[in-house]
């Protein structure tokens, strides 16, 4: 049995590869943007990855415990704080996105990006 | 007062925000956005070089009495050096290209003000978020801040885009979008390895840990950064595969726009280029990577530029050309290459800025961009003609103005980085721009005018010709004398290396 | 024990958002793995991010979804 | 067929694709400028090379050369690569990030 870090690691990569295929494979706009929120999830999901610690606590000081064992066994707090803007960045990219789709949608009355999003000279 | 540092960042967001509340209120909008335009360079004059940590969060060991109160594993390690806090560093380099960079902002709003009837306050949030979101990367001592601000830049980018009136904006905008949420994530998962292998997102940090081998620069983790932040690094400066796109964008939004977009462009490539350099010189192939990179970059950019026959199109390649210049300076990686390169990035701010507002006065007198329906101009616009055709020369690199001086340092240091080809291909590129420029300038002004040319409006509004002409004498006046800027950069550059 | 089951549930619901032709069950689950990869944070000792990922990642992105999918067209026609 | 004759007729086709607008000699002109930029800086750039092995250099720019000069109007079939389609913009960008992760992971071997 693999240990929870590799496995979250993997699961990670999963989600990267999946939100990749989608984005380059996947004709259908909405589609894709589904695949680039899996692409930012993986992201995020890596960055908590290394921060964890097996056994450990929950990077918070609490009152009953002392700063050298706090410091041994604490999860290591900074890639939280960097995912915690990640994720709302990753949220208002994709609002960007989507009210761009709509207006492109109100236009072209197609879905398709190969038919959208095509050679502009035609 | 190195206090006032932040807030060259604060005050564009802060005005920023409020000009988006204050949307709708005309006059309002105006006089607020050019007094707070007129303000930013004044913060950068009044502030004292030097580092400011947000916080107080200086490294531990600045901080004798906190140092003491740590285990000794801490205390008597490289743990004490770490920082633990966001740093900005604000030294000449900064000072001089923020001071250029404010003022073209403040070109920007103030040419727009005076075009349009109604000024829109989402317009000037997006200028300004841009302004203060690259001035952050600029000042930043840590990838990560790094990051997040070019988010916020790439959106603001977009929305400067979809400010224009071209009815190709929301196409170029949502394929720009879909490139970028690409790169971002990959620029992100290169940003977590290096931060999984240092425990810090600090550069200073990253570097002192290269240095002093406490991490090994060939470990296979390493490198991966080190690819995954390159492929971000030529994503957000538009080198290929991205030069199409990028020169797409330029293309699609207002004059005034594209000339902030570029700008955003050259300070994101500096801000991230130097720190690819800080991070990753150790390793021998990196210089190669650039330099491949900005070949490709100024081939294809350059012979496109030749080929298209759409007039902003031909600048935005032109421009995505320049930045191979750039890019070439960083791959030799000598001190007096990466200071001619910082140079030039200062001198492309200035003279495709001149140039997309030039050119897009064209675009207001006809309301059509491309060069084989445009000609004979020039008995209309005589001034105009006269001070676009200093800039094209300024570009190409002709003798008395800046471009020549940024671009004979880079000539010779590539010769005395033993790098002649490199030198030739250089001057061959900048015929060929020379080229290009000629063309343009014959189709649009010099050609007999076509039959079926409507000239819609006949006077350019007065705020162009003002803004022409002041990056006009800036071009000049950095020609004459390099040495207003060149010391500061050299110095940075002696930091550096 | 647990955690490898929302891992294996993250991952096929991302891949079963992709393999819908109805585009807001796409969206609802999309809500599903964003909601997984919350639960995770939390087993990966981040309850902080968890938190705001819950609510990004299984409300407001589901929801931006559902809406352009509300205002454009519902089933994905050509992919 | 002299080499205007041969770019004029190449500018003719992916214009003809693209625009209904007629060809003038300015077009002719820059395409054949666009042709000879590229040949040589291809050329003096491949040059670049001795720095990791002199005989594979020589080799390289052999081939190139003769490649190139074959395949003479290398301007449209470039032109036509780099159009603003999305899906041609993300097969280049594939490429990249492929090429580049499996240069550097090469290294690491």
């Amino acid at each position: 049995m693999i240990d929870v870090q590799t496995a979250a690691l993997l699961c990670s990569g999963c989600f990267i590869l999946v939100g990749l295929y989608a984005a380059i494979f996947l004709d259908n706009i909405i589609k894709k943007i589904i695949g680039i929120s899996f692409i930012e999830e993986g992201a995020n999901l890596f960055l908590i990855t290394l921060a964890y610690k097996p056994n450990g606590v929950v990077p918070i000081l609490l009152p009953d415990m002392s700063p050298d064992w706090f410091i041994t066994n604490s999860a290591y707090p900074l890639p939280q704080a960097l995912v915690l803007t990640s994720v709302v960045i990753g949220a208002s990219t994709l609002a960007v996105i989507l009210a761009i789709t709509m207006v492109l949608y109100k236009k072209h009355g197609s879905l398709s990006a190969s038919k959208i999003l095509g050679d502009s000279n035609e | 007062m190195n206090d006032l540092i932040p807030l060259m960042v604060v005050i564009p967001i802060i005005a920023a925000i409020l000009l988006n509340v204050l949307h709708g209120k005309n006059s309002l909008v105006k006089i607020v956005s050019v007094i707070i335009a007129i303000c930013l360079p004044l913060i950068l004059l009044l502030s004292n070089y030097g580092l400011h940590y947000f916080g107080g969060h200086s490294p531990l060991i600045d901080n004798g009495d906190l140092l003491n109160s740590f285990p000794s594993f801490i205390s008597n390690t490289n743990l004490s050096n770490l920082h633990i806090g966001i740093t900005y560093y604000f030294g000449g380099l900064q000072k001089v290209m923020l001071f250029f960079l404010f003022l073209l902002g403040f070109l920007a709003i103030f040419t727009t003000i005076n075009e349009r009837k109604r000024s829109s306050g989402s317009y000037m949030f997006l200028i300004f978020m841009g302004l203060g979101s690259v001035t952050a990367m600029l000042l930043s001592d840590d990838i990560f801040h790094m990051y997040i601000f070019f988010e916020i830049a790439i959106t603001a980018q977009v929305g400067i885009i979809l400010s224009s009136s071209d009815d190709q904006k929301y196409e170029t905008a949502m394929k720009y979008m879909i490139l970028g949420s690409i790169g971002g994530p990959i620029l992100l998962t290169g940003i977590g390895f290096l931060l999984g292998l240092v425990g810090s997102v600090n550069i200073t940090d990253i570097s002192n840990a290269v240095k002093s081998g406490l991490i090994d620069p060939f470990s296979p983790v390493f490198l991966f950064s080190f690819g995954l932040i390159f492929f971000g690094w030529i994503y957000s400066v538009g080198l290929p595969p991205f030069h199409t796109i990028k020169s797409a964008i330029y293309s699609k939004a207002t004059p005034s726009g594209s000339a902030i977009l570029q700008a955003l462009s050259v300070i994101i490539f500096l801000s991230f280029g130097l720190a690819i350099l800080r991070i990753y010189s150790h390793l021998p192939f990196v210089n190669g990577f650039i330099i491949f990179f900005s070949l490709c970059g100024m081939i294809l950019s350059i012979t496109m530029a030749l080929v298209e026959t759409d007039l902003r199109r031909i600048i935005g390649f032109l421009a995505v050309g320049e930045l191979g210049y750039l890019g070439l300076g960083f791959g030799i990686g000598t001190k007096l290459s990466i200071t001619a390169a910082l140079f030039q990035g200062l001198n492309e701010l200035i003279i495709t800025a001149l140039l997309f507002i030039g050119f897009g006065a064209i675009l207001y007198l006809t309301k059509t961009s491309n060069i084989n329906k445009l000609g004979g101009l020039i008995e209309n616009h005589p001034k105009i003609a006269i001070m676009v055709l200093i800039g094209g020369f300024a570009m190409a690199g002709v003798p008395p103005l800046n471009g020549f001086q940024s671009k004979l340092m880079l000539i010779q240091s590539a010769l005395n980085a033993n790098f002649p080809e490199l030198a030739i291909i250089m001057i061959l590129i900048s015929i060929v721009t020379f080229m290009t420029f000629t063309k343009i300038f014959h189709a649009v002004y010099l050609k007999p005018k076509p039959q079926d040319l409507k000239i819609e409006k006949t006077l350019v509004p007065r705020s162009v010709i003002f803004s022409i002409a002041i990056l006009l004498i800036i071009c000049i006046v950095l020609g004459l004398m390099p040495d207003l800027v060149v010391k500061d950069f050299s110095v940075f550059v002696g930091g550096l290396i | 024990m647990i955690e490898y089951i929302v891992m294996i549930i993250g991952v096929l619901g991302s891949i079963l958002a992709l393999a819908q032709r109805d585009l807001l069950k796409a969206s609802i689950l999309t809500g599903i793995s964003g909601g997984c990869v919350a639960i995770l944070f939390q087993i990966l000792l981040a309850p902080d991010v968890a938190l705001t990922q819950a609510i990004v990642g299984a409300a407001i992105v589901p929801v931006f979804l559902a809406l352009a999918i509300y205002k454009t067209q519902r089933v994905g026609k050509d992919d | 067929m002299d080499i205007y004759t041969m770019i004029h007729n190449s500018v003719q086709n992916f214009q003809n694709k693209l625009k209904k607008d007629k060809i003038t000699n300015e077009n002719v002109s820059s395409s054949i400028a666009a042709e000879l930029t590229i040949i040589s800086t291809i050329l003096i750039s491949s040059i670049l090379l001795r720095h990791i092995n002199v005989m594979l250099t020589v080799l390289i720019i052999l081939g190139l050369g003769l490649y190139l000069i074959t395949n003479m109007p290398l301007i449209s079939k470039l032109k036509k690569e780099q159009d603003d389609s999305l899906n041609k913009m993300m097969f280049y960008v594939i490429l990249t990030l492929g090429i580049l992760v499996s240069v550097v992971y090469w290294g690491v071997l």
